[in-house]
């Protein structure tokens, strides 16, 4: 037998007889376990002790890195009944995902510091990761549900977690009620393709939907990737985006313009890859989402004084670059590796701008920011630099995830895609500026107030990521070239 | 020896920034003191080129950096990346150390210039299309920070402009390296590689397109009439040190990439529309010098004269690429001028916005109708600007001549119309600047300028390298000329 | 009782659930439409199982996932309206003007 | 009658029942009614399903949604603050968009159903579904049916967390509120 | 079920023998009820009682209250009666003498009992009267409760048998009753029975503290409807748990459907006789119980029984 030693070991695993693969789920079981534990430990904990449950699911998510990273070389295979995929693609989203996490956890710690259900948070964090988590490996259209379900129902509770907050309140309930919507289109949609193919694996699907009824086929294909929109925060289902960063808590507004959308992303992409071009012109489809969502983004954030509202609209946005990767799937080598690096460096990116909001207590007045970068000099820089890389400026991370996501469309075929992509960038460009530029250009007023030390080391950390991955691009690529969009 | 002359002024630019606030006052000499090494280096570097040494680069320096896509970090140098790379690292110096009011934030200007210098240096000197795009957008940050935080009247305007203008042409350009590294196999950025494989063919849409995106993106930066709109603005509202900067270094990425990279890699293309860039080469000829002529404003004057001169560049580089075969000579001397006129417009202009910056030191306007008869009571200032006027109309002895006279001489041969229309730019400069000349330093000297201090000693002495090289070469180009020509003739296929 | 039947009527039970979860402004009601259009989803996922996909469990499972997805839809709706009211006093979306833009 | 007659009759009355009730939920005047008009379309539903052989989901159908309407019910009748719920209620907004986003998503879903080539392969009628599906759960789909489960406990955590008004430490409401954009005393420096 | 031309016989039968059962319990409380307060039984006289009340209920005037919702409020005594006809009829009265023994029987049998708590609010709701209102309240909150320990104990039921038929429940009881194999099993259904059928101790939503509860405003033929169908649900519930706990129609000598009844007898013996000997709990008390006790000891059975029919 050959192959590499992961492979190897998995055909001996299998040959074993093991029909319980627990081991191409460690890192998922160590997040249930590690919530119920953060769980456990807050109900038990004296109040003055709950901030303790932060240490605890850093922990935890420590752990769950650990149980993710031998799973690198673990042989790029399908488990579970080819209902979930252990290959790369998964293993780095889940990698992102913990780590954005991780960040959004120290960002939490002192905005959440006089909440009496200061415990409990960290546990919906972790399981809300879980969802998203599941949506990257999902190889099966009722797992992806059961993802979008369980990263949704954590979500609508963290964006509604201020309690005596009208605002957040709201939030929520928005949130809430867009997401229950497309998702019960998400079913109706994943129902249609079932009929067609009589299973839900994605495996299946590859096979079945060849010559199925288009009809069906279109309808079914577009009610789900409407459904994931939601998750991605893409047109026609990104409504919600701009209201959660608003009104939702900052370091919550941070997680969920992240967490899902890469697990959506990757979820969508594992779907569409084996879809039937010819039954449905699915390429179009997203590119027109792509289009649509960049655009608006941009046209919305552009008239924004808010500084969260511009934040949430830039989220918009950048889904719309993240589904050109969709685009040149099957058609670019590029593509899954611009997918990735592109989760990576928006990540990254979105978390150092999410955190600077939330070490200046989620102020979003834009006026408030002039003269910031003579007052807190090291938190204007990490504002620019995440704008920076949002904007695709050299060699910060996002210009690297952008000249992969540019060469994979253009190598797709797609050179008006990019076109509007570059049209877009430099529409960004203004808004981004009209942030940025107050900080820089005008005299320093008295400090702002700031939140505390943990947020401050967290924005830091992620824009300083954002230039060390820029640079160290070749890290990640390396890897990420080799990477497998299972199950094609 | 090339990297280091990036890399030490970027470590200098943190140094600078984070210096001690109570060492702010030392930033100034240090900054200078940091600036000067790449100068040195390159002088060094130009010492042991040798140029009719083989074909290709030279004192080239490679390393891997994202094997994965074929990019690396390579640099190196020709005869006519050589000059340029030289020339800026000159004017970075001077425009260092000339005066300017740094607004009590000495750490972060002199920091912002030492960043810009090793950005600017990268571009020319760098060898890998990835490489040379960080550096080329690089620079659009920088100076954005340079016009926005130190300019005045509506800069920061001006400066949003700028980047919008200029990003949007680098994000064309971006699309169009795409297209040129899509075509490569096995893929790469490798500069040398890529001229070696020619790899999109002429003829058919994707050529064509990639030629506009390259065309694009550096037709906004040189700038081209009707990309030029974002430069008088930026010019008028930047600080005068950035000024020189942005018209006698960044300018030049923009002619710089259309010879290294257009005429390098995509000469057949090139070929097929060249014309059309000729035609708009000379229409920047005109217009800038038309414009600049119904100036009152000094230094919208000098800016208008850069589309102009820029323009002659554009002539001369669109007469060498106007075919692949025949006779090489006149092409050859068409570039061999572009390039000179590209080194000597960064000397000239650099010294004219210095001198512009003088100005706006003392009287705090820019507008000529304000000034009169100055030359009795600053005769420095009167013998530094002249003589940069003269050498910028193109005064024969002066640099500008030498540059103007190969790139027309190159051009009749191919295009003889469009020269001659061109001619007539030359005319109108010589007109607009002996006006200037005219209303500023000779007619009775006003009330209020009774004290009007002439320039002082740093300021000659930023100023007197750059007038007198204009001057060395254009009594003895030769040294210049040698090692640009081996190099422009191997690009026209001479 | 034809497929296409069974299809229509989901398709019924689904498009009533849009216009109520459209049209309601009580946010309870705007849960009924929800739930109305899941139910669509369980009739044609039952409908396809029994008639089209040959019996497969997957079917039957499919049903359950989307019963699971109402349930928790259900209960933390319920959840934000017991916040929302609290904070507000109020359970119509009319009320909800402060996020906006 | 032969089975299958009234088989299809059961069909017609329940599916009618369904869709119709399903309508009354938004024509009524009185929110319990309005629930429990929901409940029977749930419940005729649950019938169309045990027509189809599939009685462990119909029945199920009707044992979760019997539970959920009353709580709907009870919502409804204590946050309208009309404790007998009999008033008018009509409440409606963007009457006419809703009715034609409603007739699009039937018309473009009936249309699939009409229009739509399925597979033609019949569910064996012998076939022991609900044993089938225990088999189901317990393996091709383990992994499904265990996030599912994770799904459950995550919405418990998350609903409790955010309804439930007494906490631990007295009210849970307390201090859940974003910190104030003036620091008591900023002391960390960014 | 067995054929075309017979398919109405089934509901009439169960009708039937429902109503039997009503009128059973009905004596058998009276009966209880004579016992435990330690007067003579006076069978006879317990024997005609129910009628006599019944009767009289008949003849009395309907009430009525201020703007009823009556459609809801005729129809929830419709309601209770038809769940638990829906319920009994997947209980065998002997080997295959069911008139629904489906393969999912317990399953329709939770789905039924499920419906008893629509079909009290809505008696309670329609109404529109405050206490009857109250008494709707309560008995959500008591259903919302016992509904988790009952849907358990019947899983644990169906584990012996691998099988949701309750027909093969009590095939699978041949040689040991539930009842001995599962000891937390039948106390607990008959906890979840009495709330069903709002009994006794749990009679919390027609209590006296809140003046009778959804039936205060209720009088005449509707008041007996409603208490004959709340009867049904008891018949229907003692039914199950004989089937499910007692071994059904197993038993010696006696044919099988004797045995059925005899044992279904002994368990409305056992619940009125609960009624009778024990207080009425607090409802704040209840809930807290059935959901740390009845619950934790719910799982306890199945996880026992899954262990055990492994």
């Amino acid at each position: 037998m050959t192959g590499t030693p992961g492979e190897v070991m998995h055909a001996a695993v299998a040959s074993a007889g093991m029909d319980m693969p627990v081991g191409d789920v460690t890192p998922e079981l160590v997040l249930v376990i590690g919530a119920v534990i953060v769980l456990v430990f807050a109900l038990a904990a004296p109040r003055r002790r709950q901030p303790w449950a932060a240490a605890l699911a850093l922990a935890v998510l420590a752990a769950t890195a650990v149980a993710t990273l031998p799973m690198l070389d673990g042989g790029q295979h399908l488990t579970f009944f080819d209902t979930y995929a252990a290959d790369d693609v998964a293993v780095w989203a889940k990698l992102v995902i913990v780590a954005a996490t991780a960040l959004t956890v120290a960002l939490s710690v002192e905005w959440f510091r006089t909440d009496a259900r200061h415990g409990e948070y960290y546990a919906l964090l972790l399981l809300s990761a879980l969802g998203a988590v599941v949506l990257a490996g999902a190889a099966d259209l009722m797992e992806v549900v059961l993802g979008v379900l369980l990263s949704s129902a954590t979500g609508y509770v963290l964006a509604a977690y201020h309690r005596s907050s009208a605002r957040s309140a709201e939030a929520g309930i928005k949130y809430y009620l867009l997401g229950a919507l497309t998702n019960a289109g998400l079913l109706y949609g994943v129902v249609l393709l079932f009929g067609l193919a009589g299973t839900t694996t994605l495996v299946g699907l590859g096979d079945e939907l060849v010559g199925a009824d288009s009809t069906a086929l279109v309808a079914g294909v577009g009610l789900v990737v409407v459904g994931l929109a939601f998750k991605v925060g893409a047109v026609p289902a990104h409504a919600w985006v701009p209201d959660v960063a608003d009104g939702g808590p900052a370091p919550v507004a941070a997680f969920l313009t992240v967490v899902p959308k890469v697990g959506g992303l990757v979820a969508l992409a594992r779907l569409v890859v084996v879809l039937p071009e010819a039954g449905v012109g699915w390429r179009p489809l997203v590119a027109l989402l792509a289009a649509a969502t960049m655009t608006l983004g941009n046209l919305a954030a552009l008239w924004q004084d808010d500084v969260r509202r511009l934040l949430g609209w830039s989220a918009v946005s950048q889904s719309g670059y993240g589904l050109m990767a969709l685009v040149a799937l099957g058609r670019s080598e590029l593509a899954v590796a611009s997918l990735l690096f592109f989760l990576l460096a928006y990540a990254l990116a979105n978390l150092a701008a999410f955190g600077v909001l939330v070490e200046l207590r989620g102020r979003a007045d834009l006026d408030a920011y002039a003269g910031l970068a003579r007052s807190r000099p090291l938190l204007a820089t990490a504002l620019g630099l995440a704008f920076a890389s949002f904007v695709g400026i050299p060699p910060l991370a996002g210009f690297a995830a952008k000249l992969l996501l540019f060469g994979a469309v253009l190598d797709a075929g797609y050179a008006w895609l990019a076109a509007l992509a570059v049209v877009n960038t430099v529409v960004s460009l203004a808004y981004y500026l009209r942030v940025v530029a107050p900080t820089w250009f005008q005299p320093a007023v008295e400090p702002l107030p700031v939140l505390g030390r943990w947020a401050a080391m967290a924005a830091v950390a992620s824009a300083a990521a954002v230039v060390v991955v820029g640079i160290a691009a070749q890290v990640f690529l390396g890897s990420f070239e080799a990477a497998r969009l299972l199950p094609r | 020896m090339l990297s280091a002359a990036i890399f030490v002024p970027l470590v200098g630019a943190g140094v600078v920034a984070l210096l001690p606030a109570s060492w702010a006052r030392r930033a100034r000499p240090l900054a200078i003191a940091v600036a000067a090494v790449p100068l040195v280096l390159l002088l060094a570097a130009w010492a042991r080129f040798d140029p009719d040494g083989g074909a290709g680069f030279q004192l080239v320096e490679r390393a891997r950096w994202i094997p994965t896509l074929g990019v690396s970090y390579a640099v190196g140098v020709d005869g006519l990346s050589l000059p340029l790379a030289a020339m800026s690292a000159l004017l970075f110096v001077a425009a260092i150390a000339f005066p300017a009011d740094v607004r009590g934030r000495p750490r972060t200007y002199f920091s912002l210039f030492l960043f810009l210098e090793a950005i600017s240096l990268g571009v020319f000197l760098a060898l890998d299309l990835f490489l040379f795009y960080v550096f080329f957008d690089l620079s659009l940050v920088g100076m954005y920070f340079l016009i926005a935080a130190w300019g005045h009247g509506d800069a920061r305007r001006a400066a949003l402009k700028f980047f919008l203008y200029t990003l949007a042409g680098s994000l064309a350009m971006l699309l169009a390296i795409l297209g040129l590294y899509l075509a490569t196999e096995p893929r790469t950025f490798d500069m040398v590689e890529i001229i070696r494989q020619q790899p999109v063919p002429a003829g058919g849409l994707g050529s064509a397109l990639v030629l506009l995106g390259f065309a694009l993106g550096f037709a906004v930066k040189t700038p081209i009439v009707p990309f030029h709109t974002w430069l008088p603005p930026a010019h008028v509202d930047a600080p005068a040190p950035a000024s020189a900067i942005l018209a006698g270094v960044l300018l030049k990425m923009g002619t710089y990439g259309f010879v290294r990279i257009v005429l390098s890699m995509l000469p057949a293309t090139f070929q097929r529309f060249a014309p059309v860039v000729a035609g708009f080469a000379v229409a920047s000829i005109v217009y800038g010098a038309l414009v600049a002529l119904a100036q009152t404003n000094l230094k919208r004057l000098i800016a208008y004269t850069s589309v102009n001169h820029m323009g002659y560049v554009m002539l001369g580089v669109a007469a060498a690429g106007s075919s692949l075969t025949g006779d090489g000579g006149p092409r050859a001397i068409a570039l061999t001028g572009a390039t000179v006129e590209m080194v000597a417009h960064g000397l000239i202009t650099g010294a004219l916005f210095l001198l512009a910056g003088s100005v706006w030191a003392r009287a705090e306007t820019y507008d000529l109708d304000a000034f009169s008869g100055l030359a009795a009571r600053a005769p420095a200032f009167t013998a530094a600007t002249v003589l940069a006027a003269f050498a910028s109309l193109g005064l024969p002895g002066l640099a500008g001549f030498v540059a103007e006279f190969q790139v027309f001489a190159g051009t009749f041969a191919v295009y003889p119309v469009l020269a001659g229309i061109g001619l007539l730019g030359i005319v109108l400069t010589a007109a607009l600047f002996l006006r200037m000349v005219q209303a500023v330093f000779l007619g009775p000297l006003p009330e209020r300028w009774a004290t009007w201090p002439d320039i002082n000693r740093t300021e000659q002495a930023a100023l007197a390298p750059l007038l007198a090289l204009v001057v060395v070469i254009g009594v003895a180009p030769g040294w210049l000329l040698d090692v640009i020509d081996a190099t422009a003739g191997r690009l026209v296929g001479r | 009782m034809t497929l296409e039947g069974l299809l229509v009527v989901a398709a019924a039970l689904f498009g009533v659930g849009v216009y109520g979860a459209l049209s309601q402004q009580t946010f309870v009601m705007i849960m009924m439409g929800l739930e109305l259009m899941i139910n669509g989803a369980i009739l044609a996922a039952v409908a396809l199982w029994a008639m089209s996909a040959g019996g497969t469990p997957k079917g039957q499972l499919l049903a359950v996932v989307a019963m699971t997805v109402m349930a928790v839809e259900a209960a933390v709706g319920f959840a934000l309206i017991v916040g929302v009211y609290r904070v507000r006093k109020a359970d119509m979306t009319e009320k909800l003007k402060r996020l906006r833009g | 009658m032969s089975r299958s007659l009234l088989v299809d009759l059961a069909f017609y009355i329940l599916s009618a029942g369904a869709v119709v009730s399903a309508w009354l939920v938004f024509r009524t005047d009185s929110m319990v009614r309005a629930a429990y008009w929901l409940l029977v379309s749930f419940v005729a539903v649950g019938g169309v399903l045990v027509l189809l052989s599939a009685e462990f989901l119909g029945l199920v159908l009707v044992l979760m949604m019997a539970g959920e309407m009353t709580i709907m019910a009870v919502f409804m009748v204590m946050f309208m603050m009309n404790p007998a719920g009999l008033n008018p209620m009509t409440m409606v907004h963007q009457h006419r968009a809703a009715v034609g986003a409603g007739l699009v998503a039937f018309a473009g879903l009936a249309g699939v159903g009409l229009v739509a080539d399925f597979p033609d392969r019949a569910a064996p009628s012998d076939a022991p579904a609900t044993a089938e599906l225990g088999t189901e759960l317990l393996g091709d789909s383990m992994l499904v049916f265990e996030t599912a489960g994770v799904t459950l406990l995550a919405t418990m955590i998350g609903a409790i967390a955010i309804a439930s008004r007494r906490g631990r430490y007295g009210d849970a409401d307390a201090g859940s509120l974003p910190p104030e954009l003036e620091a008591p005393a900023p002391k960390a420096r960014a | 079920m067995s054929g075309a031309a017979t398919w109405w016989l089934a509901p009439l039968a169960l009708g039937a023998a429902l109503a039997g059962g009503v009128y059973l319990t009905a004596v058998l409380d009276r009966l209880v009820a004579r016992a435990v307060a330690g007067v003579p039984l006076g069978v006879p006289d317990a024997l005609v009682a129910p009628a006599r009340g019944a009767a009289l209920l008949l003849l009395s005037p309907p009430a009525a209250t201020e703007r009823p919702d009556a459609q809801s409020w005729a129809l929830a005594p419709a309601l209770l009666a038809a769940v638990a006809a829906a319920g009994t009829a997947a209980i065998p009265l002997g080997p295959g003498l069911a008139v629904a023994d489906v393969p999912d029987g317990i399953v329709l049998f939770g789905a039924a009992m499920a419906l008893v708590m629509v079909a009290v609010f809505l008696h309670g709701w329609s109404a529109n009267s405050a206490m009857p209102l109250l008494g709707g309240y309560r008995f959500v909150a008591q259903a919302l409760s016992y509904e988790m320990p009952l849907a358990l104990v019947l899983i644990a039921v169906a584990l012996p048998a691998q099988s949701l038929a309750v027909g093969d429940i009590v095939v699978a009881q041949e040689h040991i009753w539930n009842v001995v194999r599962q000891p937390l099993g039948l106390p607990i259904f008959l906890v979840t029975a009495a709330g069903l059928g709002f009994w006794g101790p749990l009679a919390l939503p027609d209590a006296a503290d809140v003046a009778g509860g959804t039936s205060v405003e209720a009088a005449g033929s509707a008041l007996l409807a409603w208490r004959a169908a709340r009867a049904a649900v008891l018949v229907a519930a003692a039914a199950m748990a004989a089937a499910a706990f007692l071994g059904g129609w197993l038993g010696p000598v006696l044919p099988g459907p004797v045995w059925m009844v005899a044992k279904t007898a002994a368990v409305l013996v056992a619940i009125s006789a609960a009624g009778h000997l024990l207080a009425r709990v607090r409802l704040e008390r209840f809930v807290v119980v059935a959901w740390t006790v009845l619950i934790p000891l719910a799982l306890v059975d199945v996880f026992a029984s899954g262990i055990l029919a492994l």
